[in-house]
């Protein structure tokens, strides 16, 4: 009904193979930025932005970390937690040991070294499928969780076994520690956010993305083409590790401030991130955000609902909300396994043939 | 420019041997595939046919004998080599990436003629866009070449069997081979249907100078259309030669067509 | 016998007795993997929600054991038909993935209900197990083993070989066996699918309930008991998705191996490497065996 | 896609003294060389040329064919689908001053001999290898025919016909290499392009005799193409999607002339299978169909919306409704009130809006139908939705325009006023006569008949019977040799009556017979998707076309139709007598292939009535039923038999309701 695409014809392959080849959709994401550039850093506050948008932010950067394996490469994993672990504390031992260093380096070097990590995780890929596989890296989630607990290199030996993240700071204004001021992490937090989603997006409409979804939708045929199997899959585990490790930086020094690595990282992560793919869409990068946003806003919903309107106990509702939780995946599961980016792409489909039904 | 001459030996089985935990799948089979020719192997089901095909491109390893392409022998190569050495296949039980569109699958058949890094990718500059537009185009030719302009960007998982295994051909055809392999291209098609893929077959054979190794149950449609025919039977080499000198072979007639015609 | 063997022995010991835990646990996964083909990952809270039930039975109406197990089955029974009429039936045919989230739901179903019902804090089961050292091992080999273990054995054997009877002798039992390999087949012995995939989880949910007893009784009924449920997972690698030989041999592989490991080689690299242990071992198996211990070599076909 | 020049925003751009088509393109190659002047959807995209690319492709053309031979007053055939190469021969072959002669590209072999030879064709530009076969097939029966150029060389590769044979490209090549050599011909052929030269050939299809080649000059289409281009302000921006046979009058003016001289892009669609894609991408600004597209589109909208959830459906009827309530009085620029032009709006965003940009209609500013009569719900419905559709009345004779319907004064049953630079008046006997810059120079060959058409001071007979109504406006009544009179001497005429039938969904062609009989009957051909369609919804099991018409319910549906056109008639004093009191539903849908259509899809009343003799007869006596053995040609070319049994059926009459009025 909104589109109007007659007229929108392309006269060249780049038009056509632009990623929002519809003008409607490009106008759309200018409006998204436009608000989330425009309007949201002057109305936001602390609680605002630590109790929805920097989560959001983060677990976008982690979900489509994850997608990218799961969802386009066909590799299950169960040890986002324990990837997000290595980002964050690659980022807070760099921190620590060159202070004075520019924070976007720091997450991007946090990123490369929890894709080496990821990759050297990634090795058993080669020979296990499926399940098997997804249970192999829950050995990488306990793992490495349990390393960030017992070598005290790793948290500078500090008394807590915590890791709190020093001040940093992006071209001279401060993004981690006590004193940010919460529009300053936001647009941060979000221009990263933004521009690896893009780069999400070019990696999978060119041949390495194909070469993963070849690997997901038949391995065999796959290599038998030229796909070569080993390259691909610890290409996907590495790029999607860089992701997460690059979640786990954010996540740990700009939303949390600092962390524990059983509370952080444990395994509810994992399945926290998981769960935002498969509700989001899986192979979607848009699903990845829709995903993020829901499990994020969905637990703050019903705590809002149940404790401050039906004036429930805060842990009986806790306990509510965990069941509601698993009944929601359940009935969405159920309605649309595809998740919310198929729900968004079949109003859409209907939209543009509106009034028709198809 | 009309269909090339047929020219030298471009494929050799020498003395294939292969069998699976004692069984035997195929037993000292030798033949050989000359260039720009359309050639043929058929036999009943289990004859064998398909276990030749996967030695041929590596897939199975022959326990005895050796495979010369291109005049290069080997008894051992890991899969995807075979695709950088210019094989290209299709599959009896359709193998497409069934979540990708057309264009993706096709597009996935040139994986191996694009160079750019994953950085030059990601950023989607320089030489990555360069290579997808300029691939786009080649594939846009096959899509063209094999009528499957109204489903370029359909998921092939939608699409109707037929179309299916034409997309199939299309991502083989993607990677230029010099050899095709096809794994009975016309299984489960209606006689309409067969038609068409016998003329997309010659087709290719004839505007691309593909050499073509082709298998099939169905003799009829293979006759018609193929240089040279390799008849197995049970693992075991029956019969080589034109059509003409295999339709009168009598062990064929009695292995094969005997049965055919009963 | 020496000081060290003693050790040794006792280790090995302790580790087959948590063994027989993860084996219950990987047994609740095989049976029902084997049966429908999902991956149950709700069977670690279904340990949980079953000895809740059990004690939350026993404390709140006072009932004595016996009769507080027989309802907890009947329980059981019941969350299996309202899983099955709610979540199964409408993913049939889904991908496998689909259906493993939708257990992962159900986990998180199962915990707040069960936390909702019967509250969160640590709970103690008594169902009367002895406690405390085997007094003859420890007077006349001068080994130390729990009675609660010996009692985990015996029962889990027990249970077993139950199972193994009830599989081999009885209707549903073959209907069971048959549904494994082909679904057709299962439909020509005479019962319905569903039905078939109610009684598999109510056999999976007793033997979550045995499972959640004994390590109830161990160290309390507390959320903790769904994750060391995880545990069965690397048995489930070890020893096959689809053979139950395989989980109750990989259980006590897992379970010695990471005693060993815990005692021997844990205090170099400081400790608690319980957690990850299993895992590993799993994992480095595999690369050397990906089929698993009683898996048959797949050969590929195109 | 907004151009600089300013000159292109409200007025075409000054065409100075360029008056040939050749002229023109190097005009706009010229002055506005990169705006886009043509595309096809090629490989995935709609492949552009600009002016100067077009004309440079056109400059090799034009040497090619000069170097293969074709010289001054030679006849270049050219058959195919509307693609861009063949497009670009025909003005090629203007440049040398050769003739293009379109046929039409579903012509079978035998059809094209008689062209061939009668235009005497030395060179034909052909699409594919369908063409070429066809070509190769004649070729020994038509000895003139020396080159043909292929466009697809697919499947051609292996054609052994040295020396006959030549893709566009060699074409091309060939002239790249004669315009090495010889510089400065091109030039100089575009610039010995007179006016009052030869530009095009046509053959009209005729209903009766063989076609003929009508001779139309550039001052022809030119002086024709401006006018319409001023009259309704068409400028360089529009878009035009070329899809209708290029063998028809119209493709010329409207996709080749009016392009040229107002400077506007011609789209070339995919495939004839996927005209409403394209369609539907392009979003044309300047539409011209002939009313059974029109027609089918429609039907397709309602057969889509019968799926559509019950809400939906509610909603769309409601505002259709309104639509029809409002919309062409909007459009009229009529006064209506502020609330029901706000449920317009409303429409508008919800249906009217969604629905063109669905059919590809959203950005039209002027849709032209023409050729036959239009049904007024159909027409009426496109205008409600705010498309400005309007009826041009033209021949191929006139450079198609005779009469236009001018803007806010648009009718369902007239054709217009005169267009600009046309006088038109009504002879005595009631035959509608013309008189513009646009009649043809002659029928090629055949002077008789040209002198029986023109007459000496420029007049053309168009054939038809009409007269002008209070307003000025022209109305056809049918051609003139076809009205008759009835034996009471009433008069009856056939084509009113059988336009009045078609315009129900249900009725797909109709013959009417009636002149020297004492009443008017009819031969129906129900329309096969709308009725199937309907039997499907009632469960009704049929086996094809023959077996459906037999039924009893479908001629329950058509009794209805025709008894509603009688009422109608009743209402006229001049046509009251014409009711239809018989008539019958075909076995057999009528066909060109069997000669009973032309090519354009219209009745070959003479015909029908010799080969079905029988069954009109039967309309006439009293029989009320007959059987019919009928020879008929398949679509692959095997001929067969069909044997059937026809009911003969009555309608009911009315009585004069009203006497008639004054004047």
């Amino acid at each position: 009904m909104l589109y109007r695409e007659s007229g929108q014809f392309k006269t060249s392959y780049p038009a056509d193979q632009a990623i929002f080849p519809i003008v409607q959709d490009r106008w759309g994401l200018i409006a998204v930025l436009v608000v989330a550039y425009g309007v949201v850093p002057f109305l936001i506050d602390d609680y605002w932005s630590n109790a929805v948008l920097l989560p959001f932010l983060c677990y976008a950067m982690a979900a489509l970390g994850l997608n990218i394996l799961v969802g386009y490469c066909g590799q299950i994993s169960l040890g986002t937690g324990g990837f997000m672990a290595v980002g964050a504390y690659a980022a807070y031992k760099i921190m620590t040991t060159f202070p004075n260093l520019d924070f976007i380096p720091v997450v991007l070097a946090a990123g490369l070294i929890t894709a080496a990590v990821g990759v050297l995780f990634g090795l058993p890929s080669l020979r296990i499928k499926g399940f098997y596989l997804a249970v192999a890296t829950l050995a990488a989630q306990f793992f490495l969780v349990w390393v960030f607990n017992k070598f005290g290199w790793f948290y500078n030996y500090n008394a807590t076994g915590q890791i709190t993240a020093p001040p940093a700071s992006v071209f001279g204004t401060l993004v981690t520690g006590a004193h940010t001021h919460p529009a300053v992490t936001y647009l941060f937090c979000l221009s990263f956010v933004a521009l690896f989603a893009l780069v999400a997006k070019n990696l999978v409409r060119n041949r390495v993305g194909r070469s993963w979804m070849a690997i997901r939708d038949m391995d065999i045929a796959a290599e038998i083409i030229g796909v070569r199997p080993l390259t691909t899959k610890l290409s996907a585990f590495a790029v999607s590790s860089f992701y997460v490790g690059m979640a786990g930086a954010l996540y740990f020094a700009v939303w949390l401030g600092s962390a524990e690595p059983t509370e952080a990282f444990g395994i509810d992560q994992s399945f926290l991130v998981l769960f935002m793919i498969i509700i989001g869409g899986l192979g979607s990068i848009l699903g990845s955000f829709l995903g993020a946003a829901f499990m994020v806003l969905m637990p703050i919903l019903l705590k809002n609902v149940m404790v401050d309107s039906l004036g429930m106990a805060a842990v009986t509702a806790k306990h509510v909300e965990i069941l509601l939780m698993g009944v929601l995946i359940i009935f969405f599961l159920i309605v649309e396994p595809h998740g919310l980016a198929r729900l968004w792409q079949i109003m859409k489909e209907k939209l543009r043939l509106w009034p028709f039904p198809y | 420019m009309a269909r090339q001459p047929i020219g030298d030996v471009l494929l050799k089985a020498d003395n294939i041997s292969l069998s699976f935990g004692g069984v035997k799948a195929l037993s000292n089979i030798s033949f050989d595939v000359r260039e720009h020719e359309l050639a043929a192997i058929i036999g009943p089901n289990g004859a064998g046919k398909s276990s030749m095909l996967n030695v041929i491109n590596g897939f199975y390893h022959p326990q005895q004998g050796q495979i010369t392409f291109k005049g290069q022998t080997r008894s051992r190569m890991k899969v995807h080599q075979a695709a950088v050495q210019g094989i290209a296949r299709t599959f009896q039980n359709i193998a497409l990436f069934k979540g990708m569109s057309v264009l993706d699958n096709l597009m996935t058949g040139r994986n191996l003629k694009m160079h750019s890094t994953m950085l030059e990718q990601a950023v989607y500059w320089g030489r990555a866009r360069r290579e997808e537009l300029e691939h786009r185009g080649k594939v846009e030719e096959i899509i063209d070449f094999l009528n499957l302009e109204s489903v370029r960007k359909t998921p092939v998982g939608r699409l109707p069997y037929g179309i299916q295994k034409r997309v199939e051909l299309g991502r083989a055809l993607a990677a230029e081979p010099s050899l095709l392999l096809l794994d009975e291209p016309m299984a489960g098609m209606n006689l309409e249907e067969k038609e068409d893929m016998c003329r997309f077959v010659l087709d290719v054979n004839e505007e691309f100078g593909t050499t073509i190794v082709l298998i099939e149950h169905d003799m009829g449609v293979v006759m018609d259309i193929s240089d040279r025919v390799t008849v197995l039977d049970y693992g075991r080499l029956l019969a080589v030669g034109t059509p003409d000198e295999v339709r009168n072979n009598q062990e064929v007639i009695d292995a094969y067509l005997g049965v055919a015609n009963d | 016998m020496s000081q060290d063997l003693m050790f040794l022995t006792e280790t090995v010991i302790s580790g087959l007795m948590a063994g027989v835990m993860y084996s219950l646990v990987a047994l609740g996964f095989v049976l029902i993997f084997k049966a429908s083909g999902v991956f149950n990952f709700a069977q670690g809270v279904m340990c949980l929600f079953a000895a809740l039930t059990l004690v939350g039975l026993m404390e709140t109406f006072d009932l004595p054991g016996w009769v507080a197990v027989i309802l907890t089955v009947a329980v059981m029974a019941g969350v299996a038909w309202i899983i099955e009429w709610a979540v199964l039936r409408h993913l049939v045919n889904q991908d496998p993935i689909i259906l493993f989230m939708a257990t992962i739901g159900l986990a998180y179903v199962l915990e707040g209900v069960g936390d909702l019902v019967w509250g969160s804090d640590v709970k103690v089961l008594n169902l009367g197990i002895p406690q405390g050292a085997w007094d003859w091992g420890l007077d006349n080999l001068n080994l130390y083993v729990e009675k609660l273990e010996i009692v985990a054995a015996v029962t889990a054997g027990l249970l077993v070989a139950v199972l193994a009877i009830f599989f081999q002798k009885t209707r549903v039992g073959r209907a069971l066996r048959a549904v494994a390999d082909d679904h057709q087949a299962a439909l020509s012995v005479g019962i319905s699918l569903r039905s078939i995939w109610v009684i598999v989880w109510t056999v999976a949910g007793i033997v979550a309930l045995v499972a959640g007893v004994m390590w109830g009784s161990k160290s309390g009924v507390q959320f903790s008991l769904s994750l060391i449920a995880l545990k069965a997972l690397p048995v489930l690698i070890l020893g096959g998705f689809t053979s139950v030989p395989g989980a109750i041999i990989g259980g006590l592989i897992i379970g010695v191996g990471e005693k060993l490991a815990e005692v021997y080689v844990g205090p170099f690299v400081g400790g608690a490497i319980e957690n990850w242990f299993a895992y590993m071992l799993a994992l480095a198996f595999l690369l050397f065996r990906p089929q698993g211990l009683f898996g048959e070599k797949i050969i590929e076909r195109v | 896609m907004a151009m600089p020049e300013p000159s292109t925003t409200a007025h075409p751009p000054a065409v100075g003294d360029a008056d040939t088509l050749p002229k023109l393109l190097l005009q706009h190659a010229r002055n506005r060389p990169n705006s886009p002047a043509m595309r096809e959807k090629a490989f995935g995209i709609w492949q552009t040329w600009s002016w100067a690319e077009m004309a440079d492709e056109i400059r090799r053309l034009v040497c090619g064919l000069k170097a293969l031979g074709l010289e001054s007053g030679d006849k270049l055939a050219v058959v195919g689908d509307n693609r861009p190469r063949l497009y670009w021969s025909m003005v090629a072959a203007q440049c040398v001053g050769a003739i293009p002669v379109p046929l039409y590209q579903d012509s079978v072999a035998a059809e094209m001999i008689y062209i061939l030879n009668d235009a005497d064709i030395r060179f034909a530009v052909v699409e594919d290898q369908e063409q070429v076969d066809k070509l190769l097939e004649v070729k020994d029966r038509c000895p003139q025919l020396e080159q043909i150029i292929y466009d697809d060389i697919r499947g051609l590769r292996d054609y052994a016909h040295a020396g006959l044979l030549h893709s566009i490209a060699e074409l091309q090549t060939l002239g790249r290499d004669y315009d090495r050599e010889h510089p400065d011909f091109f030039q100089h052929c575009v610039a010995e392009t007179r006016g009052d030269q030869f530009a095009i050939m046509l053959y009209t299809s005729g209903t009766t005799g063989n076609p003929k080649g009508v001779l139309l000059t550039h001052d022809n289409l030119v002086i024709t193409g401006r006018n319409g281009v001023e009259q309704e302000g068409l400028t360089a921006d529009e878009e035009v999607l070329a899809y209708l046979p290029m063998a028809w009058v119209g493709d010329n003016l409207f996709s080749v002339t009016q392009s040229y001289v107002a400077g506007f892009c011609v789209n070339c669609p995919e495939s004839t299978d996927t005209v409403m894609t394209d369609m539907r991408e392009i979003g044309p600004t300047y539409y011209f169909a002939p009313p059974r597209v029109y027609e089918n589109l429609l039907t397709q909208v309602i057969i889509r919306m019968e799926d559509a959830s019950a809400v939906k459906r509610k909603v769309f009827h409601y505002f259709m409704e309104v639509a029809r309530k409002f919309g062409s009085r909007i459009l009229d620029g009529e006064q209506v009130d502020f609330m029901d032009r706000m449920k317009y709006r409303i429409g508008n965003a919800l249906i009217y809006g969604p629905l063109k940009n669905v059919l590809g209609f959203s950005r039209i500013k002027l849709a032209f139908t023409a050729g036959e009569a239009i049904g007024p719900d159909i027409f009426e419905f496109y205008r409600s939705l705010g498309i400005n559709v309007k009826q041009l009345y033209g021949q191929t004779e006139a450079t198609v325009f005779i009469c236009v319907q001018p803007n806010g004064q648009v009718r369902a049953d007239t054709v217009g006023v005169p267009a600009a630079g046309v006088e038109v008046k009504i002879s005595d006997d009631g035959e509608v006569l013309y008189r513009s810059p646009g009649v043809f120079h002659s029928y090629y060959k055949n002077d008789k008949s040209t002198r029986s058409t023109k007459t000496e001071d420029g007049w053309v007979l168009t054939g038809d019977a009409g007269f002008f109504d209070d307003e000025g406006h022209l109305r056809i009544i049918d051609r003139a040799k076809d009205v008759g009179k009835l034996t009471s001497g009433a008069m009856f005429a056939p084509k009113y009556l059988e336009n009045k039938l078609k315009f129900f969904p249900q009725v797909k062609e109709v013959v009417a017979f009636g002149d020297g009989r004492d009443f008017a009957a009819v031969f129906v051909n129900i329309d096969l998707d709308a009725v199937g369609n309907w039997a499907e919804r009632q469960n009704m099991a049929y086996t094809g076309y023959t077996d459906l018409a037999a039924r009893p319910e479908i001629a329950k549906m058509v009794r209805e139709c025709v008894e509603k056109v009688n009422a109608d008639l009743a209402e006229d004093s001049r046509l009251s007598a014409s009711q239809i009191r018989r008539f019958l539903i075909l076995p057999k849908e009528l066909d060109a292939d069997d000669g009973e259509l032309t090519r354009t899809r219209k009745v070959r009343r003479n015909f029908i009535a010799e080969r079905y003799e029988d069954l009109v007869n039967a309309l006439y006596d009293s029989r009320s039923a007959v059987d019919v053995d009928l020879e008929v040609k398949f679509e692959d070319g095997r001929t067969g038999r069909l044997l059937a049994k026809v009911e003969i059926q009555d309608a009911e009459v009315y009585g004069v309701t009203e006497l008639r009025k004054a004047g």
